[in-house]
């Protein structure tokens, strides 16, 4: 088995690399079509691992090399392949398989198609190590290695301010998490004298609950970093400037999962700390609601997808604070499916409207994309949670768990949220593939994708619909590792009520945006009443997060920069000049001493002398009369 | 040839250089290349040969020099030196021979080889005064690269490195005088042997003096805040040579010698200074970060990242345990090559466009992308990225010094923000964008020479970030002795509950805890 | 009336004065010659100079093996005394005029070389000096003083310009001021012990326990202001700069070294006991003086834009410095002194010399003195060698290791630390640093400015205008010396302080 | 009265005082030699008596010496102020002022 874990783990790599070596050459078909077959075959190698831990088989453990190794410290590149990350494994290669080849197609036509599937395997391999790693050193490997891909390839078109501005917006942001990722990390390692999961974690059980609080929160952070939970979250908005199939692979299926990924890997860990866990229970809760409520105005269709998988994020972090990791874990593997078809479907969308984002400027476009309108809106049935797609079986375990362990409020928020969620998809469907052809009045002549594309975006398709048969095998599968449970509730009566309910809800959330949507006419232009309210205002403004972003920490952080740079050179530097300066001064303006006169010269002569002289005499007579000026002076008190 | 392989080190490049005056202008580079390949071979060798086992010094040669005043020259190498003395010799070597055009390439390439003997000389030292000889002798080649070759404000530039950095070390130097007088005091003998220094124990308030003295002159040379001043001067105004080679190793000294020097000397007094010198090097981190990020030379930037992650260093050395002093060892080797490809990158483009100003470039990655991806390689590997070399000593460095304060790791941390910061955003100045301006529309993208020089440093950044074992392991074991040596040395309390007694079978976890 | 006079020749021991004598008889041979024949070569007279002091040096080593074999001798009614200062000081002067005297020998005709008086004179000199520094008696002392310095009076004035006749008489009559004052002090100590042996002196001060403290300090300050004048120590420096900028390179860089060992010597052997008899207002006095000369000497320096007179100005800062081993009166100290001094002459006499080398007889518009920074701007482009060496001795004087002076400089900041003077080693070592300014600053016009365009015309031919194999080999020696001093340093030091501590002090 | 040492030594002082004197006041080369001799002289004038007093010879030796030198002096001083005279037509100090600083 180690055999498939190698492979799996470096034929991203292989990949990577070997499309690195065309990077500055011209466009090369074959480099796409090469890295796309390393990727599946990664993808086949994880699903023979699949298989084997299906089947019960041990779990994978292997350690290549030593990494560091210094004082007690000792950090090997590890890997473990167990339920956990064979599951992520699966996710992120069948994701990535499909988002090559896909790319072939979208990148058809740039310039940086080689440089592109360089990045994006790379992209691959460090989520790799990310969930494969067997400690949390190889884990911040990949990690940071997820944020630098993300980097490279949010900033891919790197002659638009705004995309390199967008690249170095959500490094950032992330290194800020990343600290307390690091904090969380040295943490693990004086408390427990190592970095090992399977070290580390029964080590836990024996630490006092503030280290344990401690180690929970700053672990916590860095995932809220790289999972872009509030107040971390605009870079992922932000981050929709990157070509769309990174924004599928990336920024929906596999590197913002990250941190959910982190939190169920920590199971042991925040199963100790269940105040923490509420915290981020109530946290994801908290953006999800958030983040569909600014979906709801988003004028770019992106955004407004972005949103919702901060939204589902926030659903995953309030299942797996809640300890549900199972849950969370199949939401997540659920929501890679369909919010990458999304993402991938709204490429094509993209593709067909010469990169116009603006869903009031599209319309009508079912007839020009059925293929893209019917997965579209396949995946969005998914999102919004209708049985019987994928979303509906993983969104309505998380709502049954926050609802079996009492979290009133919680649940509401989800249950509220899920109607939003509803809501906003379906307003994008019937902008983009109903009503009038708005988009005639910009002179836009849309077409199909390639079909390879459409092909390739299938497996999605399937998957969006028929995940909800993995749950029971998937929850037979992680049981044991993650302490899983079902969630039952006492009267059936109660869970069909919850279950109809919450359908029916979202059902009407989907008909209003339909209803309202559908026959849409106009490009609005700010000057109806609804945009010039000011809930719109603040939805359309993100909360003004951005704006206050900018104001209150951006322009702040440049004023101080400059300042400390006047400081460096007029407090520091000029103290030194200055020090160096006081002996050249007081050499100018005392070298008129040497006149140049013998006169002179004779009479500071003298003077020295009789300077002496009298130091002398004083102290002769100091010596002679010593007696009587010591009793002086202590008569004096000194 | 291996017993004296050290002297063979230091003094072969010094007596080429002499050799030098005598080869025609026109050969002269070749010679230079040729030199510094045979130096870096014989320090290759000096790392084949070396036993990494062993903690202590190896190679060890020792002729009296000035013994009726305990001078000797004694030379040895461990763990720690060994990888600089490397580095020192790799860089030497790849400068010449990526030396662009310039005026007097003979006496550049001249200098430069006694520059490479003093910088050898400093590091394998093992006797205070023959260290201080090197240490200030290693001022005159630089005051002369940057004086003469550098730019328009080369001279004031150079002075003030000079005569800042001499003013420093002399104050070290009454401390050594002291060091030696108490060794006297206490065995009647006078040495400036290093490792008979280290037997010597003396009281606190003796340490916390000595410590002050040496601190000054080390400070000053690494540079720590805020002696600074002069490092963004001699920078700005080095050719790119001279720049590479004063970030790549000549700053190494000063941290170098904290752990030659002030740790196994005065373990009391590093306990005593660890707070107010880990408050120094916080300050160099993020305020240095923050003037990095204001700059708009290019170079100045680089410049001012180098304080920053000398404060990182600084911050491991003074850790006092074995993670944080390893971490700081490689990060200077990590620092050293990432910064020493930094530099010669700038002026790569500044031999093109003969600016530094980022406001003059923009788009560049369109017109040169073999050098946006090697200026974003290392700039990553700047920013602390995993699997790069710089990260291992980083990560080392606030890892060990986790153990000693909390909250202090936590604002050092802030490093890995602040240099993300001024590093993406100076390079999205230079290389993303639109081309802006007309003269940049036809550079040339990098050529063979610039990659002879470049490619190496990339492949070892990634290499020894991917493996760094073959360099950690013999430093880890050389810093493990000094760690030891500091415990069994420290007599106040808090020195030796902070300073972790490695001999132990294992920090227990109680012990670890109760440290915080 | 009078005894009869009943000495045996054995007890005058006249030996003694053999090393003194050689080069009077040596300078009375050439007037003699003079007299014979006129208008001989000026290299005969340098020969028979050499050949003289070479002898003298050869009779030292005589009195050294007497030393080492029994100790410190008297002869001559007492009056003379060979100890090891003596030996050493003595050392120091005919070496340095050894290598000095044939800096003579120069490409143009200077005018006090054409006189063999020249010879003679300096031969009487040296005499002088070494009469000076090998006696304990105040009456010799002043005689071999004035004998040496009424020589080097007409020696300065013999280079025949109107700057160096007006530094002789500005020399001559602050010298007359410090007879004055010598004469002075020396009555009042006579008056106050009855004796002019300062060893006598000193025992009888000690065995009335300073009962007259005011009058011995009256003394004691004019001794010292006639001293600090030789020494050169602010205020009493004002002649130096003058005087070294008066008279020729070569002269300037002899006169920064001889008199003022002989000098050190001599204060020494005044001030010593009473430091170690713990006169507390002496240390005061000449802790002040050790600290304002070194650092207003360098702060003088720093503006200078003449290298001569900066070199002036060093060379006072160098004195401040070593004058701090008369403070601090230990062993380590005054051997100290002694390993500087040693080092310092064959450098300093070395960067004298290259600027002598250098001397033109015309000046260019662009310089205003014979040695202006200018003038030095692009040397390394023109004249190299002469560049490298120059800055190695600069380097040197800046106490850069491994160059000389170094070895002296941390030796002599080790007898302070190990003397207790922890601040006073501070404030040398941030001296050094001050210094350092103006030494790079030349280092920066040679290496790191461009040449004027007339000095690239004739190819740097300028800075060694002045030279002949004879001062270029001088010159070899000194850079020699220089650089390969840590051979050195070590039977110097064990020599030095075996003859410093044989001596008592 | 009787005239004892201390007068001597006292006449002594003050002509150094006013040779002290002379030498800051004059500004013409000669003159200033003139208060060079007051003072050597006035030193001789000590050590004679000073001499008397203990009955020693050396004191007055030291007078004799002093003598000496104050002439060769004098005659190395004239030598250098008639060299300057001749180029410069003027023996005062005020014209000797071609170096400084």
């Amino acid at each position: 088995m180690e055999k498939y874990l190698y492979i799996a783990l470096f034929a991203p790599l292989v990949s990577s690399m070997f499309s690195a070596l065309f990077t500055n050459g011209p466009k090369k078909q074959f480099v796409g079509i090469i890295a796309s077959l390393l990727i599946f075959t990664a993808f086949v190698s994880s699903s023979i691992l699949l298989t084997h831990i299906l089947g019960g088989g041990e779990v994978v453990h292997v350690e290549m090399m030593t990494w560091m190794h210094t004082g007690n410290l000792y950090i090997p590149f590890g890997f473990v392949v167990d339920q956990i990350s064979v599951t992520m494994m699966m996710v992120v290669t069948l994701v990535s398989t499909i988002v090559h080849v896909y790319s072939i197609g979208y990148m058809d036509h740039d310039k940086g198609f080689n440089r592109f599937f360089a990045w994006l395997s790379a992209f691959v391999f460090s989520m790799m190590i990310l969930v494969m790693s067997d400690n949390f050193a190889g884990l911040f490997i990949g990690w940071e290695g997820v944020g630098l891909c993300s980097w490279g390839l949010i900033g891919f078109w790197f002659h638009k301010d705004i995309a390199t501005w967008a690249a170095n917006e959500a490094f950032i942001m992330n290194r800020i998490a990343d600290l307390g990722m690091l904090i969380g990390i040295f943490l693990v390692y004086w408390n427990t004298g190592s970095l090992q999961y399977d070290i580390a974690f029964p080590a836990f059980a024996n630490l006092d609950t503030s280290t344990l609080t401690m180690i929970g929160i700053f672990l916590f952070i860095g995932a809220m970093g790289k999972s872009a939970q509030f107040p971390l979250h605009t870079w992922l908005a932000d981050a929709m400037e990157g070509p769309t199939p990174v924004s599928a692979l990336i920024h929906a299926a596999t590197m913002v999962t990250a941190g959910v990924y982190l939190v169920i890997r920590s199971n042991e860990l925040y199963s100790l700390i269940p105040h923490v866990g509420l915290f981020i229970a109530s946290l994801g809760a908290f953006v999800a609601l958030f983040a569909a409520s600014m979906a709801l105005v988003n004028r770019d269709m992106k955004r407004v997808i972005a949103y919702s998988t901060l939204s589902q994020l926030g659903y995953m972090f309030a299942a797996a604070g809640l300890g549900a990791y199972w849950v969370a874990l199949f939401h997540l593997m659920a929501h890679a499916f369909f919010k990458a078809l999304l993402f991938l479907g709204a490429g094509n969308v993209m593709h067909a409207m010469h990169d116009e984002l603006d869903p009031f400027k599209m319309g009508g476009l079912k007839k020009v994309m059925k293929g893209t309108w019917i997965m579209m809106t396949i995946a969005s049935l998914a999102l919004a949670g209708i049985f019987p797609f994928a979303g509906f079986f993983s969104k309505d375990t998380i709502l049954e768990a926050a609802f079996a362990e009492h979290h009133m409020v919680i649940y509401g928020v989800l249950v509220f949220t899920a109607g939003l969620t509803a809501f906003y998809s379906f307003r994008l469907v019937a902008l983009i593939f109903h009503g009038e052809e708005r988009y005639k009045i910009f002179g836009i002549h849309p077409h199909e994708a390639y079909k390879f594309m459409l092909i390739a975006m299938s497996p999605l398709l399937i998957l969006a619909m028929i995940a909800g048969v993995f749950q029971e095998p998937f929850f037979n599968m992680v049981e044991e590792i993650l302490g899983a449970m079902e969630y039952h509730i006492h009267s059936h009566v109660t869970v069909w009520i919850m279950l109809v309910g919450t359908q029916v809800f979202v059902g009407l959330a989907i008909l209003f945006a339909y209803k309202k949507y559908s026959s849409w006419s106009t490009v609005p232009d700010g000057s109806s009443p609804m945009e010039n309210s000011f809930i719109y205002k603040l939805l359309y403004n993100q909360y003004y997060i951005p704006f206050a972003y900018e104001e209150y920490v951006v322009k702040p952080y440049n004023e101080i920069s400059a300042m400390m740079w006047e400081v460096d050179k007029k407090v520091v530097d000029a103290s030194v000049d200055g020090i160096a300066n006081i002996f050249y001064t007081t050499g100018e303006k005392t070298r008129d001493m040497q006149s140049g006169n013998l006169s002179t010269m004779l009479k500071w002569m003298v003077a020295g002398t009789v300077g002496l002289l009298s130091l002398a005499v004083v102290f002769g007579l100091a010596a002679r009369y010593s007696d009587e000026i010591l009793a002086i002076l202590s008569g004096l008190g000194v | 040839m291996l017993d004296h392989i050290l002297s063979i080190l230091i003094f072969f490049p010094a007596l080429a250089g002499v050799m030098g005056f005598m080869i025609n202008k026109e050969s002269m580079r070749a010679y230079g290349v040729s030199v510094g390949i045979i130096e870096f071979a014989l320090s290759l060798w000096l790392w084949f040969a070396f036993d990494s086992n062993v903690s202590g010094m190896q190679f060890m040669e020792h002729l009296p020099l000035i013994p009726s005043f305990g001078i000797n020259y004694i030379l040895g190498v461990d763990g720690i030196s060994l990888f600089i003395v490397i580095m020192a010799s790799l860089f030497t070597m790849l400068g010449i021979a990526s030396l662009t055009d310039t005026k007097n390439v003979k006496n550049m390439i001249i200098t430069l080889l006694f520059l490479q003997m003093t910088m050898v000389g400093v590091f394998t030292a093992l006797d205070g005064i023959v260290f201080y000889v090197f240490w200030e002798l290693s001022l005159v080649p630089m005051l002369y690269i940057i004086g003469a070759w550098g730019g328009p404000m080369r001279i004031y530039a150079s002075v003030k490195f000079f005569l800042y950095t001499f003013a420093g070390s002399l104050v070290m130097l009454v401390g050594m005088l002291f060091m030696a007088y108490f060794y006297y005091q206490a065995t009647g003998t006078w040495s400036f042997a290093i490792l008979d220094w280290y037997r010597l124990i003396l009281p606190e308030s003796f340490q916390l003096w000595l410590f002050a003295a040496f601190f000054v002159g080390f400070a000053i040379k690494v540079p720590m805040f805020p002696f600074h001043t002069w490092l963004p001067y001699a920078h700005g105004q080095a050719p790119t040579i001279g720049s590479v080679i004063l970030a790549a190793v000549l700053l190494k000294m000063g941290t170098y010698a904290f752990i030659r020097f002030s740790l196994p000397l005065f373990p009391d007094a590093s306990v005593y200074f660890m707070y107010p010198v880990a408050v120094i090097a916080i300050i160099m981190i993020i305020y240095t970060a923050m003037v990095a990020y204001a700059q708009k030379d290019v170079k100045q930037v680089v410049a001012y990242s180098s304080v920053s992650h000398m404060g990182v260093i600084i911050l491991g050395t003074f850790a006092l345990n074995v993670e944080g002093i390893s971490g700081s060892v490689f990060l200077m080797i990590g620092h050293g090559i990432v910064s020493g490809a930094l530099f010669l990158l700038v002026g790569v483009i500044y031999d093109r466009r003969h600016t530094k100003l980022m406001s003059e470039f923009g788009g560049l990655a369109h017109v040169m992308p073999k050098y946006a991806t090697i200026f974003g390689i290392m700039m990553m590997a700047s920013v602390g990225m995993p699997l790069m070399i710089n990260f291992v000593g980083e990560f080392l460095s606030l890892l060990g010094f986790y153990s000693q304060s909390h909250m202090l790791t936590l604002l050092a941390g802030v490093a890995i923000i602040v240099g993300a910061i001024y590093m993406l955003i100076a390079y999205k100045r230079m290389f993303f964008g639109e081309v802006t301006k007309e003269e940049n529309r036809n550079l040339p993208d990098v050529n063979k020479r610039e990659l002879i020089a470049l490619v190496p440093l990339v492949i070892i950044t990634i290499w020894l970030g991917v493996y760094p074992k073959p360099v950690l392991e013999p430093i880890n074991n050389s810093v493990e002795s000094v760690v030891q040596l500091m415990h069994n040395k420290a007599t106040t309390e808090d020195a030796k509950m902070r300073i972790p007694n490695v001999s132990g079978v294992v920090i227990s976890k109680t012990s670890a805890k109760e440290a915080h | 009336m009078l005894s009869p006079i009943n000495i045996s020749i054995e007890s005058l021991n006249l030996v003694t004065l053999a090393p003194m004598l050689i080069p009077f008889v040596g300078a009375l041979m050439i007037l003699v010659i003079d007299l014979l024949k006129g208008n001989l070569d000026k290299s005969l007279y340098v020969v028979i100079s050499i050949l003289f002091l070479v002898l003298d040096f050869g009779a030292l080593l005589d009195s050294a093996g007497m030393f080492s074999a029994n100790g410190i001798i008297l002869g001559v009614f007492n009056v003379m005394l060979i100890d090891g200062l003596a030996i050493l000081a003595q050392f120091i002067i005919v070496a340095t005029s050894i290598l000095f005297i044939p800096l003579a020998l120069t490409n143009k005709r200077f005018h006090e070389f054409s006189h063999p008086e020249f010879f003679a004179l300096f031969l009487f000199m040296i005499g002088g000096f070494q009469f000076m520094v090998a006696s304990d008696n105040l009456i010799l002392i002043f005689v071999g003083l004035e004998t040496a310095s009424l020589a080097l009076y007409t020696l300065i004035a013999m280079h025949n310009r109107d700057k160096s006749f007006e530094a002789a008489i500005k020399y001559f009559t602050m010298g007359a001021l410090a007879a004055g004052f010598y004469s002075f002090g020396s009555m009042v100590l006579y008056a106050l012990t009855g004796s002019v042996e300062i060893n006598q002196i000193a025992t009888i001060l000690a065995n009335n326990g300073y009962a007259d403290i005011g009058f011995v300090l009256v003394g004691v300050v004019f001794l010292l202001a006639s001293f600090a004048f030789k020494l050169s120590v602010v205020p009493f420096h004002t002649w130096t700069p003058d005087v070294y900028e008066g008279s020729s390179a070569a002269m300037a860089g002899y006169m920064s070294i001889v008199p003022k060992i002989a000098a050190f010597v001599v204060a020494m052997r005044l001030f010593e006991f009473l430091i170690h008899s713990h006169v507390v207002w002496l240390e005061v006095v000449l802790y002040a003086f050790v600290v304002i000369t070194m650092t207003a000497a360098n702060m003088w320096a720093l503006v200078q834009t003449d290298v001569k007179r900066m070199l002036a100005y060093s060379s006072i800062s160098h004195a401040g410095f070593v004058m701090a081993a008369i403070l601090i009166g230990t062993t380590q100290a005054n051997s100290a002194l002694f390993l500087y001094w040693i080092l310092f002459s064959f450098t300093n006499l070395g960067a004298f010399s290259m600027l002598w080398i250098s001397r033109q007889k015309e000046l260019p518009g662009y310089q205003k003195t014979d040695h202006s920074f200018e003038k030095f701007s692009g040397m390394i482009q023109t004249s190299p060698m002469a560049a490298i060496v120059m800055a190695i001795f600069m380097l040197s004087l800046a106490g850069i290791p491994p160059f000389a002076l170094f070895w002296g400089k941390i030796y002599m900041i080790s007898a302070a630390v190990t003397g207790g003077y922890t601040i006073l080693a501070l404030v040398m070592a941030l001296n050094s640093a001050i210094a350092g300014y103006y030494y790079i600053k030349l280092i920066v016009y040679m290496f790191m400015k461009d040449p004027i365009a007339s000095n690239v015309d004739n190819s740097g031919h300028l800075y060694v205008a002045n030279a002949t194999t004879a001062l270029k080999t001088i010159i070899g020696f000194a850079i020699l010396g220089t650089i390969f001093a840590f051979l050195a340093v070590d039977p110097l030091l064990e020599f030095v302080t075996t003859f410093v501590y044989n001596s008592g002090y | 009265m009787e005239i004892g040492l201390n007068h001597y030594l006292i006449l002594s002082t003050i002509l150094f005082a006013i040779g002290l004197v002379g030498i800051m006041r004059r500004k013409n080369l000669l003159l200033l030699f003139f208060a060079t001799e007051i003072l050597l002289n006035a030193v001789n004038i000590g050590f004679a008596a000073i001499s008397h007093y203990y009955g020693d010879l050396t004191g007055q030796m030291f007078a004799f010496f002093v003598i000496a030198i104050a002439a060769s002096e004098l005659a190395v001083g004239l030598g250098l102020l008639i060299v300057w005279y001749k180029r410069h037509g003027t023996i005062d100090l005020d014209t000797m002022t071609s170096m400084r600083g």
